[in-house]
């Protein structure tokens, strides 16, 4: 096997591998470690934390779908100190690299929370969670709002400096999301985090009423797959220069593959690990396998392939 | 805590039989040595449905016991009532399948030191792990009685040979048509009056858990009771499966079910407040 | 079993089932009536038909995704003037209620094809397909553009005049869904059709490439239910009153149930046709089915009743 | 055209037998009265994945043959080449499995009336369904000759008993592992200028039917061809297996696989054009 650089950069974090966790898919990485070992994947991106240790939405808080699932957890979290004092420390020491993911409610909050991670060592870099309610404006949610989305980038970035890399991470359910992408690289994101779940709901035949205690909730998983793709290949097309860390719905190096060449530099498995702790283990390993098989001497070549004008 | 699932493996496992039992289905599995760390109260999660199954997320199952045998090695039971998509393909795997388990998962029953009096309450297939459960108490040299019910005979788990291990067993169905007619919470309060039970051990409906956990309120009697969830990883990764549960403080937090129970202290959890915004 | 009165409306339409095929699924009924009875069906939606025959999209054509699939066809077809020719007179011999569904380039070709159609009999109602690029605004989807869509009704409504019920089809690429069908209904929409198929794409290992000769697709199947189950819900919650042909991913009579209690009066079934040429009998025998057991004495008294506050 | 498939039914079928033949599964599938009603040409539309299955699309295979046993009554036989998850899954079906099957569909092989002479070219799995072909044509009394190509020697699909019908079999392989070595269409216009062929029939990879159609073309040789394209429906409803095909004024348009085809008429078929935008 000739050797491979399966390494990525994300804004001006390293890493080794290309696979991550996906935020709210993974807790802290504590439970995942009892199954692999945290060191070896790309990265443990975390549970989007709040200011306050929240409880989140009522039960049920989750339904299957056709290849899919439903999710609405509601940002369940021990607070940004807790996180701090508990969870950083535990990853630091099985020597993961970190990505924080992080949500507020208001602007001001997801700078503070900025704020409070700027000090802390052992980040690799910071994704914004910007798929949440704006309780500033009748509760629109930030992503789908170009003008917040913005607001809520700078407010990140003034805060924590030109180091630590941002990764803002966009909602599917927009009209235009190349424009929101480019409103939040503009206001600072060195990179996007493609695609947060698809809004849903399944109705509980029997109750005949909305299955999940919080109503809708959060598509994941295969069945979103095509839509994460168009989002990462449209994106792409229009900032080419700015890294992705794709996800939604990849559940082997083939789909991890069909990421890179739409455009990302990155891949987050998410639902796949409910499924299959290991899932992040075998999809890299899969990935490894295919880019050797088709010539390719490092990951990086392969990114944004199926952007380039076909040889005749 | 979090290491609760340091013993668990993925692994393929092959059905070594798989028998029609009232409405349910036993089914033996074996799983080699990890029969060996297998304790009353874990729990399995299976994939389904196949290699092309549109169903993602694995099924949760109780263990109900497990045994080594000299023909197969390390096997484990599962009594598995046949109720949506997932747990129909499971009943539908004949002897000699190959199915794609995760085992040992969650927070085991506690096993008290001392030889104490204690009762086991099942609802449905509930009762299942409570034969591997009642095996290890009578080891122990607790005295043992069970009490299982359902809504109808056919919805009672009793194998024979369970009954070996317990001191006493009694029947409730709701139509009367198996043992006593009512209710298996029914006769809670007059044992724990007459006799000196330390602990109750429950599986079944969430029901039929607040119930016991009304009756044992204010009481000495320990309810060590085994929840069930709704669960998308077993694992303790996806926050789907909570309840809320006081500490020992009283603040009251989401506790996941999968990894913080499926045993959990009755008296914790807020029974009133399962399924309600805190 | 007890009489179940099976009916619905759409607009001022009466149609004896809820159960109808959905544009571009059915072609224009040849081909399904001979697996079934065409009058024994709520009705045939056609495939949208625009001004001049077209020969659609590049081939691959179609991708299977997980429990969905991709479709890019472009809308080929006859053009409006042989489709009154031929397929109009086929389906009224048939016995089949007919919803013409049509498709333009411009707001001025959607009402051209209005006129064509306002003087033809046996038509039940008029399907507006609004997701297609709009060549007066650089290829923007009419239905993404609030604007745009209400004049294309706008348009259509007042060449029709007010007999024939209008449905307005929508597409759910967009971040305000609720008011988009607002504009519509403003503009002279009676009932909506929701959902148009989902925006994605497949890239194909092998070539590295997309796979669809059109680069993206629709997605369409059940992978796409639970998004189309929360816009009817949404946009019935917006406007109980507006009446709804809910769609995406039905295959069984629960699932027509669920949409039925999220909202909608009718339901179209596509995707699910090309698994089972006689997908919609089962569905509607299924529907019916589950209708009676569940205490219903009509369809319509099931319609939204997953709004209805739960009773304690 | 439109009533092309007035024969077809979707029935629930049982798996008679499953051989492998080289890389190629033999599948022999009882489906009853509806064998009579198969034409060469005709291909069935399959669901594959079972119940669970997250694949929604049927497949479609040629019909090889069709015949009526006294064991089993009607029975068609596929020759089917594990390529994807579908065909893959379709392979693995054993002995009395019950699939659901479409059967028969799309336009058959035109059959001439006179006994002419006629050349038969199969690609790969492309050879299975012109032994059926060639039974009929040998029937009408035509001199039926074959020329089977692959890349190697297992992808060859030519059974023994399908020999009879022919008057003459060439193999191609480009590996030479089998018969002659090189490809299929090499000889093809020698035999039209040195024997009085009246048709060719064809089926096989797209590049394949082109090329005929390239050596036929001026000639007076009819080329019915077998194309294939990617199905959704199968049944001509979805738009998606077109093929840019000129009509006898020469309009090119977009003609459906499925029910205009699969058997088309090779000079009418634009090949240039497919996959291109018109
Ligand atoms: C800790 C635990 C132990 C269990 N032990 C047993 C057992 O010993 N025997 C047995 O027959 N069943 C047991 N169950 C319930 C079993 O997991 C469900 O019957 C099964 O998940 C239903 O899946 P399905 O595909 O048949 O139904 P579906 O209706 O298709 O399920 C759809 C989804 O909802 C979830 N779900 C549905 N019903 C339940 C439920 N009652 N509880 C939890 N999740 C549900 C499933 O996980 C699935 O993701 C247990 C569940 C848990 C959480
Ligand atoms: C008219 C017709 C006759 C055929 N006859 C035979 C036969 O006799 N024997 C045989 O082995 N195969 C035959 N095929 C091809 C067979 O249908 C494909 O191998 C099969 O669809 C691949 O499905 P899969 O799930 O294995 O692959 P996947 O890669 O999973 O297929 C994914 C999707 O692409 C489509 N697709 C993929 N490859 C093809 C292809 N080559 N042609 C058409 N659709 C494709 C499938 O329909 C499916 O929806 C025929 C196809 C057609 C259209
Ligand atoms: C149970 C669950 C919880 C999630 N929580 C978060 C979260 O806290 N923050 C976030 O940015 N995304 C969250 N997501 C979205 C995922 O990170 C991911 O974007 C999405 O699920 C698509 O990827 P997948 O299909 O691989 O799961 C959550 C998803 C699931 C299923
Ligand atoms: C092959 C195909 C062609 C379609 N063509 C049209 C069309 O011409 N006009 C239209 O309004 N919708 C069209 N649609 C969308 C469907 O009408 C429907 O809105 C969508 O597929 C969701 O429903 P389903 O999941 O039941 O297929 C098409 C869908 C498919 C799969
Ligand atoms: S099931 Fe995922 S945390 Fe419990
Ligand atoms: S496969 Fe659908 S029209 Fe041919």
């Amino acid at each position: 096997m000739t050797a491979l650089d399966f390494s990525t950069t994300l804004g001006n974090a390293w890493f080794p591998a290309p696979t991550f966790t996906a935020s709210g898919c993974a807790s802290s990485g504590r439970e995942l470690s009892q199954f692999f070992d945290l060191s070896d994947i790309g990265g443990v991106v975390t549970k989007s934390v709040m200011m306050k240790a929240r409880t989140g939405r009522p039960t049920p808080r989750m339904a299957e779908t056709p290849s899919g699932m439903l999710n609405s957890i509601g940002l369940q979290g021990p607070g940004i100190d807790a996180f701090i004092a508990k969870d950083i420390p535990f990853l630091i020491e099985q020597r993961s690299r970190i990505i924080v993911s992080i949500a507020g409610e208001t602007v001001e909050e997801y700078s503070t929370l900025a704020r409070k991670l700027r000090s802390v060592s052992g980040i690799s870099a910071i994704e914004v969670n910007i798929s949440c309610p704006n309780v500033e404006n009748r509760g629109l949610v930030f992503a789908c709002d170009p003008e917040a989305s913005k607001r809520v980038i700078d407010g990140v970035r003034r805060t924590i400096g030109g180091e630590l890399p941002i990764i803002a991470k966009l909602s599917p359910d927009v009209t235009d999301l190349p424009s929101i992408a480019r409103g939040v690289v503009d206001a600072g994101a060195d990179a996007l985090a493609l695609i947060n779940t698809v809004l849903g709901m399944v109705i509980n035949v029997d109750t005949m009423r909305p299955h999940l205690g919080g109503k809708t909730g959060g598509l994941s998983g295969p069945a979103i797959r095509p839509i994460a793709v168009r989002a990462i290949y449209q994106v792409h097309a229009a900032m080419p220069q700015v890294p992705i860390l794709g996800m939604g719905g990849v559940t082997s190096g083939k789909d991890a593959l069909e990421m890179i060449a739409a455009g990302a530099s990155g891949i987050s498995i998410g639902t796949a690990s409910f499924g299959n702790p290991t899932a992040i283990m075998s999809i890299q390993n899969e990935l490894k396998e295919l880019l050797v098989t088709k010539g390719f001497t490092s990951m990086r070549q392969a990114i944004g392939f199926a952007h380039r004008p076909e040889e005749v | 805590m979090a290491l609760i699932n340091k013993n668990a493996s993925q692994i393929l496992a092959t059905v070594v039989s798989n028998k029609r039992v009232g409405q349910y289905h036993q089914l033996i599995i074996n799983i080699g040595d990890l029969a060996t760390v297998c304790k009353p109260g874990n729990f399995v999660a299976i994939n389904v449905g196949g290699e092309n199954s549109r169903m993602i997320l694995r099924r949760a199952f109780a263990i109900s016991r497990v045994s080594s045998s000299s023909t197969f090695g390390g096997t484990m039971e599962l009594i598995v009532a046949p109720h949506g998509q997932g747990s129909k393909w499971l009943c539908a795997q004949n002897e000699g399948s190959v199915i794609d388990v995760i085992v040992p998962l969650g927070t085991a029953f506690g096993i008290p030191t001392e030889p104490v009096q204690v009762l086991l309450v099942g609802g449905g297939y509930g009762s299942a792990p409570l034969f591997g459960l009642a095996e290890v108490l009578n080891a122990r040299g607790c005295r043992v009685d069970m009490l299982l019910g359902a809504s109808t005979a056919s919805k009672i788990y009793a194998p024979m040979e369970g009954k070996r291990s317990v001191n006493s067993l009694r029947i409730f169905t709701e139509d009367g048509s198996m043992g006593q007619s009512g209710r298996v919470t029914d006769p809670i309060r007059d044992l724990i009056n007459d006799m000196n039970i330390a602990v109750i051990y429950s599986c079944g409906p969430m029901a039929m858990l607040s119930a016991i956990d009304a009756i044992t309120r204010g009481t000495d009697v320990v309810h060590q009771c085994a929840v069930e969830e709704s669960m998308a990883c077993g694992i303790g990764i996806c926050m789907t499966c909570v309840l809320p549960v006081s500490d020992t403080e009283g603040n009251i937090t989401m506790q996941r079910s999968c990894i913080d129970g499926p045993v959990m202290d009755g008296a914790h959890v807020q029974w009133d407040k399962v399924g309600k915004t805190l």
